[in-house]
């Protein structure tokens, strides 16, 4: 019984964690239609930048993650300015540009703080557990899954109450038609692509708090879990990237646990699989 | 002019031929000598390379069928063959072949599956079954993969006329050979009755159907035969690095292959090649430009990420996305489209003002 | 030429039975039933949204029908694919013209040419493309465009392209050949030769012709009947001159004349 | 004492000895490079008593990056061999050690294999040593934390993959042959959360539990024990890494006991005191890994040394490694004629302090003997 | 009459990838009423139009009620106060019904004129939630004319409004059209010349990129000679590439 609300617990927390990566890939994809590679990139970034606040700067942990979400915001902002921007017409070269950008920014890290991992920062109040039917949950599982559910309200009330959705909904189809009424549709993409780098970023901070430390690598390597979470939820709906991500976390974690050879991962692999072919459109069957 | 462009490919051919016996020295592009080994090591990777990249077009390019698996085939081909001589005891020879129609059969297979799914859907399901494969390898199961330390290739069971450094030679033949296979191979296709099909279904599938074919069986022959080709490099690979590594398996390989197709002008006759081939050099020498003493003298700023290849490479890569769309192939027509421009500017009236468009083209 | 007042229908090509499609429940085409006879030109007319296309895109497979059937040459096809209907004989235009962007007017043709083959001819991987030959200059001779054989379809003019869609659909010589407003956006000037271009399909060749358009004027002149497209149902099918004086049509389609 | 000052006279006439190290330079690996090559640099200068050559001969070194990728040290090991390198060092990473080993043998070069730790490369070929300890002495190291293994009940906590399987075989043969029972939770290697890895760990209630961890998750690990409660009731033993991962045990540190197989300061014998000196001046620090390439340093030099200052010969280079033992930086180190395993003492450690704070101490120096591993028969 | 233009393009030139498809538009829209650009297939009469917009790049001079727009950024023209229905109707197929009205909206300060849309179409208030994509033909041009009437416009560009469109629904356009005119001025770009003819006073004709006719429509049209010249009625010529046609069927 203990085991099973364990393995509850901390598969959600997984799947909060998979959601705070999947949820900004998710909605520049949906939006812009960018599928965005350098996305890992962008949480490593966060991810860095609150380490080095939260240690090397020696501020507070509580004032770390701001600054790393800040970091990441305008990291987010120069690649949308200096480099999907321009490409605008191409949108495959997009795509590849972010490759390019995937590929550097972890080097770069790697470059400056070393390929190994770092300890990042717990704040006492989170490295506790708490008791749970039985089962020792650590207290920052829930911190994740308080926090993806607030950026998942927080992106619904955007896409809701804004134009900005429909704005850049609209600018995917046909930038010059969305300029042709009146509308400046470069500053939409830019603050659409900030807000998704602002969630990575978020991510990889509180990523660092699950992993206990950080790597130039951990953003690539949660990127793929994050396109499997997107696309199994219909390609940018970010409510089914939620739902998705909750499916992911769950399933791997018992998969891992109650398979002989830990068949998490590959069971989550499967899962898309048989997903796609029975339901091309993915969970929400939004356009695929 | 034209007349002595269609000669350059014999003209190239030539030269790769001539290579192993030539002691040229290339300072700056090779670090030793063109016929030395360790150049021939370099430049048989850089062929097998633009060979896989030239059958890796044939989807993204020909069939515009952007897979993030295919990495997976040239990696069935790789371990299948080094374990039928582990494993099962086969000659070179034989393993080799049955490394390809392993590869092949799951081309089949994966392929006839993943096919029913279009767009973006089929990329994901291709990325989720080289992603099943590539955790398959490094699971290591019942001790065959070796795991992340992969397993070298059996020594016994190769013709001695590839091993040691002194055969170098013979692996390049092997590799160039290889090379000229895909290149016809893929040429020779697509200019078939189903290269043309290809064609149909890359700039619009229901089109395709309304003359009454099923785009579904031309593509799946297009995945295996991409498949067959992958499977070949495989072996090839086995024969130049001498094992068989997981990192082959990786998506990260997949998207090497989409690097260079990308970096070479994808759907072109050279382009593809040209790219696998510049990007396995740069892979390897941007490496000792990182370690060079001109970079070491740096001041920190510019010597931390100019001493990272992976760095250098990202940022090259994005270079080329900027500044050459369409791929280093179509860049002699950029060049001339801007040449007469420039021509009919300066003949015809220059307007006082200029302003740029919002948009992207107008819809 | 003078035209049967009430055509026989001897044999019929295509048979429609309460055919209908709904998306979401919301009927689109709704219980359409006729049959069209062997050589027969029938043009479909009706306000916009009426489902005129919606009708083509059931006849040619690109929807699936929701109700009813449809028979070609005697052939239930209600549930076969769009290829297995165009390998029937059953060809089609598109209201928006529907090309291949890069590829040239040539190989537009070629490749239709070796589509009506049959699939097998497609799968000759060891076979050279550049087959065909006769038919394709043939074809481009008809349609006035073998000067423009190798520009790639984007570079054409609206015209052009409407005349290379009926390049493709010719060379694979179908039986029944479906037409969505040949003359929309094609100037003033070039619409007598387009016009003249179908009737000689038609006429010459003989064959089974359904055409949307809005240009009275272009339909009357080459239609047997015209079917009246409303609100998803057929509202009358008729001769010309009979359906021009139905006080119905005035009044759902024609509108007072400008 | 003679050989020395002919060097000193016609160093420049006589040529040179070719040695080519493949190492990650860059990679996931490079800090570990960066230690084998700062070693390699201090051994070749001890070794050759500052002059850098063998009898006259100039001992010269060509580095290339692997980047821990084992299809670029094969094409680099080609290009050495090719360039006329007859002894060959490095690899960093086990993958690369067990490709660039056939490629030595069936180019009859030296090859003096660096930090990679996997079994199988001892006992490769002929043509393969190594300078580095392997995990079946890192095993024997961690089976000393339980006196007498005989009833006792031990767990490995791994990872399920070659690693880890190793380790799990490793304490499965030494352990399990003295008479203890052992059994595994094995983790899938992308798992990263191990909560539940580690309850069950805690409800095995072993008596020793054998952690065998690499990689990016190791800090969640050590969280996850800590949190679980393990280390109440059972004795947890795992290696100890680079310095740098100290503060990565957080605070379950100071309650592991450390197998270890060398922190900066181990020894305390005068080679150790030798290379610390070279290794500070060149503005390094020695870690873990430093001693793999000092050694690797001394068995070229007394390779070639024995051979008067050439390296044509490869046989001959393997004669004179073969059974030779010296003083190496971690006490007295032999060459095991019959696999080419390097016989060396290993330690046991203590952290004290937390997080940046902590500091390794040797709590017992295991003699060679005590954990030398099994004689495997020569493959090829 | 030129004088008092509310809208007057001088010289208007356009050169897209090396070819130069405008060569010198001039061009005036009275300040009343309906003003017609003609012109055969290809004569160049969508590309004057976009470049007015600032939808292709463009030099000369473009100057709108005293302002001149030739430098300003597409959305900063049509805050001018410039409605615009494109000839391919730039329909966002994706959205519904409503919320390709919705992203129309413009004037902060005043409410949008949907009353006026729905009594004009009625279809687009019943059709609201579906998605624009599926509309038929003549639906979405409903939706393109209904966006440049939501703002209020000093100026509503047309092109080729009723192409596509059941001649019940041409004529029923014509009469908007003709509404809108009363309050709005309006380009009419046109290839129906019984409409033109209809609604339009002035006129001005493009023959291959370049201004060749400006003056009263019904002059023009009466002249049997002059409009076979300029318009081509009657008379055959394969017409120039047009390279804007989109591909999917
Ligand atoms: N996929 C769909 N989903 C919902 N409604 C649809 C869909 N496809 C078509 N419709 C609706 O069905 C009706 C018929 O459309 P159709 O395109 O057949 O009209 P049409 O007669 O060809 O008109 P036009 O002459 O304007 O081209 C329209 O009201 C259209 O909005
Ligand atoms: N983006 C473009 N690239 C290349 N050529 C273009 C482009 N846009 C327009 N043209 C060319 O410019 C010329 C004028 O085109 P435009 O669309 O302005 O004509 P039009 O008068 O509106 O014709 P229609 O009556 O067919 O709509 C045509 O020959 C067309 O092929
Ligand atoms: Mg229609
Ligand atoms: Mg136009």
């Amino acid at each position: 019984m203990d085991t099973v609300v364990l393995l509850s617990c901390t598969g959600l927390g997984l799947g909060a964690l998979y959601f705070l990566v999947a949820s900004g890939l998710s909605l520049i994809f949906g939006l812009m239609d960018v599928l965005n590679f350098a996305h890992g990139a962008l949480l490593s970034v966060g991810a860095y930048a609150t380490w080095w606040a939260g240690t090397e700067a020696g501020l507070s942990f509580w004032l770390a993650v701001p600054f790393g979400t800040l970091v990441g915001t305008a990291a987010a902002v120069l690649l949308e300015l200096f480099l999907i921007r321009p490409l605008y017409s191409r949108p495959r070269d997009q795509i590849l540009a972010t490759v390019g950008v995937g590929l550097a920014v972890p080097a770069l890290l790697m470059g400056v703080w070393g390929a190994d991992a770092r300890p990042f920062p717990q704040p006492a109040l989170l490295s506790g557990t708490w008791h749970v039917l039985g089962a020792t949950v650590p207290v920052n599982r829930f911190v994740l899954v308080a926090a993806a559910g607030l950026l998942l309200l927080a992106l619904r009330l955007f896409l809701a109450r804004t134009r900005y959705g429909l704005i850049v909904r609209a600018g995917v189809e046909d930038r010059a038609m969305v300029t042709a009424l009146g509308i400046d549709v470069r500053r939409a993409f830019t603050l659409v692509f900030a807000i998704g780098g602002a969630a990575a970023a978020l991510g990889g901070a509180l990523g660092g708090l699950y992993f206990g430390s950080v790597n130039p690598g951990q953003g690539t390597g949660l990127l793929i879990f994050a396109f499997v979470v997107v696309v199994m939820g219909g390609m940018g709906s970010v409510t089914g990237a939620a739902v998705a991500s909750v499916c992911v976390g769950l399933v791997q974690q018992f998969a891992n646990y109650y398979t002989t050879a830990g068949l998490g991962d590959l069971s989550v692999v499967v899962l898309l699989a048989v997903l796609l072919l029975v339901r091309p459109r993915g969970l929400t069957g939004r356009l695929a | 002019m034209h007349g002595s462009l269609r000669w350059w490919p014999i003209a190239l051919l030539i030269l790769l031929l001539v290579i192993p016996y030539s002691a040229l020295p290339v300072p700056g592009l090779l670090d030793g000598p063109l016929g030395s080994p360790g150049s021939l090591q370099l430049i048989a990777l850089c062929l097998l390379y633009g060979a896989l990249a030239t059958g890796y077009d044939l989807l993204l390019g020909r069939t515009g069928l952007l897979s993030f698996g295919h990495a997976l085939y040239f990696a069935t081909g790789l371990y299948a063959t080094n374990l039928g001589m582990l494993e099962l005891g086969l000659p070179f020879a034989a393993a080799a072949a049955f490394g390809v129609a392993c590869a092949v059969a799951l081309a089949l297979l994966l392929g006839s599956v993943s096919l029913r799914v279009t767009g973006i859907g089929f990329s994901m399901v291709t990325l989720a079954f080289a992603q099943a494969g590539s955790i398959l390898v490094q699971r290591n199961p019942g001790g065959i993969t070796g795991g992340e330390e992969g397993r070298s290739a059996p020594a016994g069971r190769l013709p001695s006329a590839l091993l040691g450094i002194e055969n170098t030679a013979n692996l390049y033949w092997i590799a160039l050979a290889y090379l000229v296979l895909t290149l016809a191979a893929v040429h020779w296709a697509v200019g078939s009755p189903i290269g043309r099909v290809w064609q149909g279904i890359k700039e619009n599938e229901r089109r395709v159907e309304v003359l009454g074919l099923r785009p579904y069986g031309y593509k799946l022959v297009a995945f295996v035969l991409a498949g067959a080709l992958a499977a070949v490099g495989g072996v090839v690979y086995l024969l130049l690095t001498g094992g068989a590594t997981p990192q082959a398996a990786t998506s990260d390989a997949t998207l090497s292959l989409l690097v260079m197709v990308v970096l070479g002008g994808s759907g072109t006759r050279w382009g593809p090649l040209l790219g696998g081939v510049l990007y396995t050099w740069a892979g390897h020498r941007l490496g000792d430009l990182a370690n060079s003493a001109a970079v070491a003298d740096l001041p920190a700023v510019l010597r931390v990420p100019l001493s990272q290849p992976l760095f250098l490479l990202g940022g090259l890569f994005v270079a080329v996305v900027y500044l050459l769309p369409g791929g280093l192939a179509r860049l002699p027509a950029r060049i001339r489209a801007a040449r007469s421009v420039r021509s009919a500017r300066s003949a015809g009236p220059v307007g006082a003002t200029g302003a740029r468009p919002t948009g992207g083209s107008p819809a | 030429m003078p035209r049967p007042a009430s055509p026989v229908v001897a044999t019929p090509v295509l048979r429609l039975t309460g055919l209908g499609w709904s998306v979401r429940g919301v009927p689109i085409v709704e219980d359409v039933s006729f049959s069209v006879g062997e050589g027969e030109f029938i043009a479909f007319i009706g306000p916009n949204g009426a489902g005129k296309t919606s009708l083509f895109n059931l006849i040619s497979g690109i929807c699936p029908a929701s109700a009813g059937s449809l028979e070609l040459d005697g052939a239930d096809i209600t549930a076969e694919s769009v290829h297995a209907r165009a390998r029937r004989g059953l060809g089609r235009t598109f209201q928006t013209s529907s090309l291949w962007p890069a590829t040239t007017v040539a190989d537009h043709v070629r490749l239709a040419a070796q589509a009506a083959a049959g699939p097998r001819a497609s799968y000759r991987i060891w076979r050279r493309a550049d087959r065909y030959a006769d038919q394709v200059a043939e074809t481009l001779a008809r349609t006035e465009l073998a000067h423009r054989a190798d520009t790639p379809a984007s570079a054409l003019s609206h015209g052009e392209k409407r005349k290379l869609e009926l390049a493709v659909l010719l060379v694979s010589d179908p039986r029944l050949i479906l037409l969505d407003e040949p003359m929309a956006g094609v100037s003033a000037e070039e619409v007598p030769a387009l016009t003249e271009l179908i009737r000689s399909v038609h006429r010459d060749l003989g064959r089974t012709v359904l055409m949307v358009e809005h240009h009275m004027d272009v339909l009357l002149g080459l239609a047997d009947r015209v079917a009246v497209m409303h609100h998803g149902t057929l509202l009358a099918l008729d001769t010309p001159d009979a359906v021009m004086a139905d006080a119905t049509v005035q009044q759902a389609y024609l509108g007072e004349a400008l | 004492g003679t050989a020395g000052t002919n060097a000193a006279d016609g160093g420049g006439a006589k040529s040179p000895v070719k040695v080519g190290l493949v190492y990650s330079r860059t990679g996931p690996l490079a800090a570990y490079g960066k230690q084998y090559l700062e070693g390699f640099k201090a051994g070749l200068s001890y070794a050759t008593k500052g002059s850098g050559a063998v009898d006259g001969h100039r001992i010269e070194i060509e580095e290339q990056d692997d980047a821990g990728d084992p299809a670029k040290a094969v094409s680099a090991a080609k290009d050495l061999i090719g360039k006329g390198h007859k002894i060959l060092a490095g690899s960093t990473a086990s993958g690369v050690a067990l490709q660039v080993g056939p490629i030595a043998a069936q180019n009859k070069v030296l090859f003096i294999s660096g930090p990679a730790a996997a079994d199988k490369v001892t006992g490769l070929n002929k043509y393969t040593f190594r300078s580095g300890r392997q995990s079946y002495q890192d095993i024997r190291t961690a089976a000393s934390f339980i006196g007498d293994a005989k009833g006792s009940k031990v767990t490995v906590l791994a990872q399920d993959n070659a690693f880890g399987q190793a380790n799990v075989a490793a304490v499965k043969a030494v352990l399990g042959a003295q008479g203890a029972t052992v059994d595994a939770v094995l983790a899938p290697p992308s798992a990263t959360d191990l909560t539940p890895f580690a309850t069950q760990a805690r409800t095995a209630k072993p008596d020793l539990l054998f952690v065998a961890w690499a990689g990016d998750t190791s800090a969640a690990l050590w969280t996850a024990l800590n949190q679980q409660d393990v280390f109440a009731e059972t004795k947890v033993v795992t290696g100890l890494d680079l310095a740098a991962s100290y503060p990565l045990f957080g605070p379950a540190g100071e309650k592991i006991s450390f197998l270890n197989h060398y922190f900066g300061g181990a020894a305390g014998t005068p080679v150790e005191k030798a290379m610390d000196e070279a290794v500070t001046a060149a503005g390094g620090k020695s870690d873990i890994f430093t001693p793999d390439g000092f050694t690797a340093a001394q068995l070229i030099v007394h390779a070639v040394e024995a051979n008067h200052g050439s390296a044509d010969d490869t046989s001959a280079l393997v004669k004179a490694l073969e059974g030779w033992s010296f003083d190496g930086v971690k006490g007295r180190t032999t060459v095991r004629a019959e696999d080419h395993a390097l016989l060396q003492p290993m330690f046991q450690v203590k952290l004290t302090g937390n997080g940046a704070a902590a500091r390794p101490s040797v709590a017992r120096t295991l003699t060679a003997d005590e954990v030398a591993p099994p004689v495997t028969p020569m493959a090829g | 009459m030129p004088a008092a233009a509310l809208l007057s393009v001088r010289d208007l030139r356009v050169v897209i990838d090396g070819l130069h498809i405008l060569h010198g538009v001039d061009l005036d829209v009275a300040p009343t009423g309906v003003t017609a650009l003609l012109g055969r297939n290809g004569a160049g009469k969508t590309t004057t139009v976009k470049a007015v917009m600032g939808l292709v790049p463009r030099t000369g001079s473009v100057r709108f009620a005293g302002t001149e727009l030739v430098s300003l950024p597409t959305h900063l023209v049509v805050r001018q106060g410039i409605g615009y229905a494109p000839e391919d109707r730039g329909i966002f197929a994706g959205l519904t019904v409503a919320e390709n009205l919705r992203l129309a909206e413009r004037d902060r300060d005043a409410e949008p004129a949907y009353h006026l849309v729905h009594e004009l179409f009625p279809e687009l208030k019943q059709r609201a939630g579906q998605l624009a994509g599926t509309l038929s033909g003549g639906q979405q041009q409903m939706v393109a004319i209904g966006r440049t009437l939501l703002n209020r416009n000093r100026l509503i560009i047309a092109d080729e409004p009723t192409k596509g469109l059941a001649p019940k629904i041409v004529a029923e356009v014509a009469d908007v059209l003709a509404r809108a005119a009363e309050a709005v001025p309006v380009l009419l770009v046109e290839q129906n010349l019984a409409l033109v003819r209809r609604l339009a006073g002035t006129c001005a004709v493009l023959a291959d990129g370049r201004t060749a006719h400006r003056g009263d429509t019904a002059e023009l049209l009466a002249d049997e000679d002059a409009a076979r010249r300029l318009l081509g009625v009657g008379g055959r010529r394969p017409g120039p590439p047009a390279v804007t046609e989109e591909v999917n069927p």
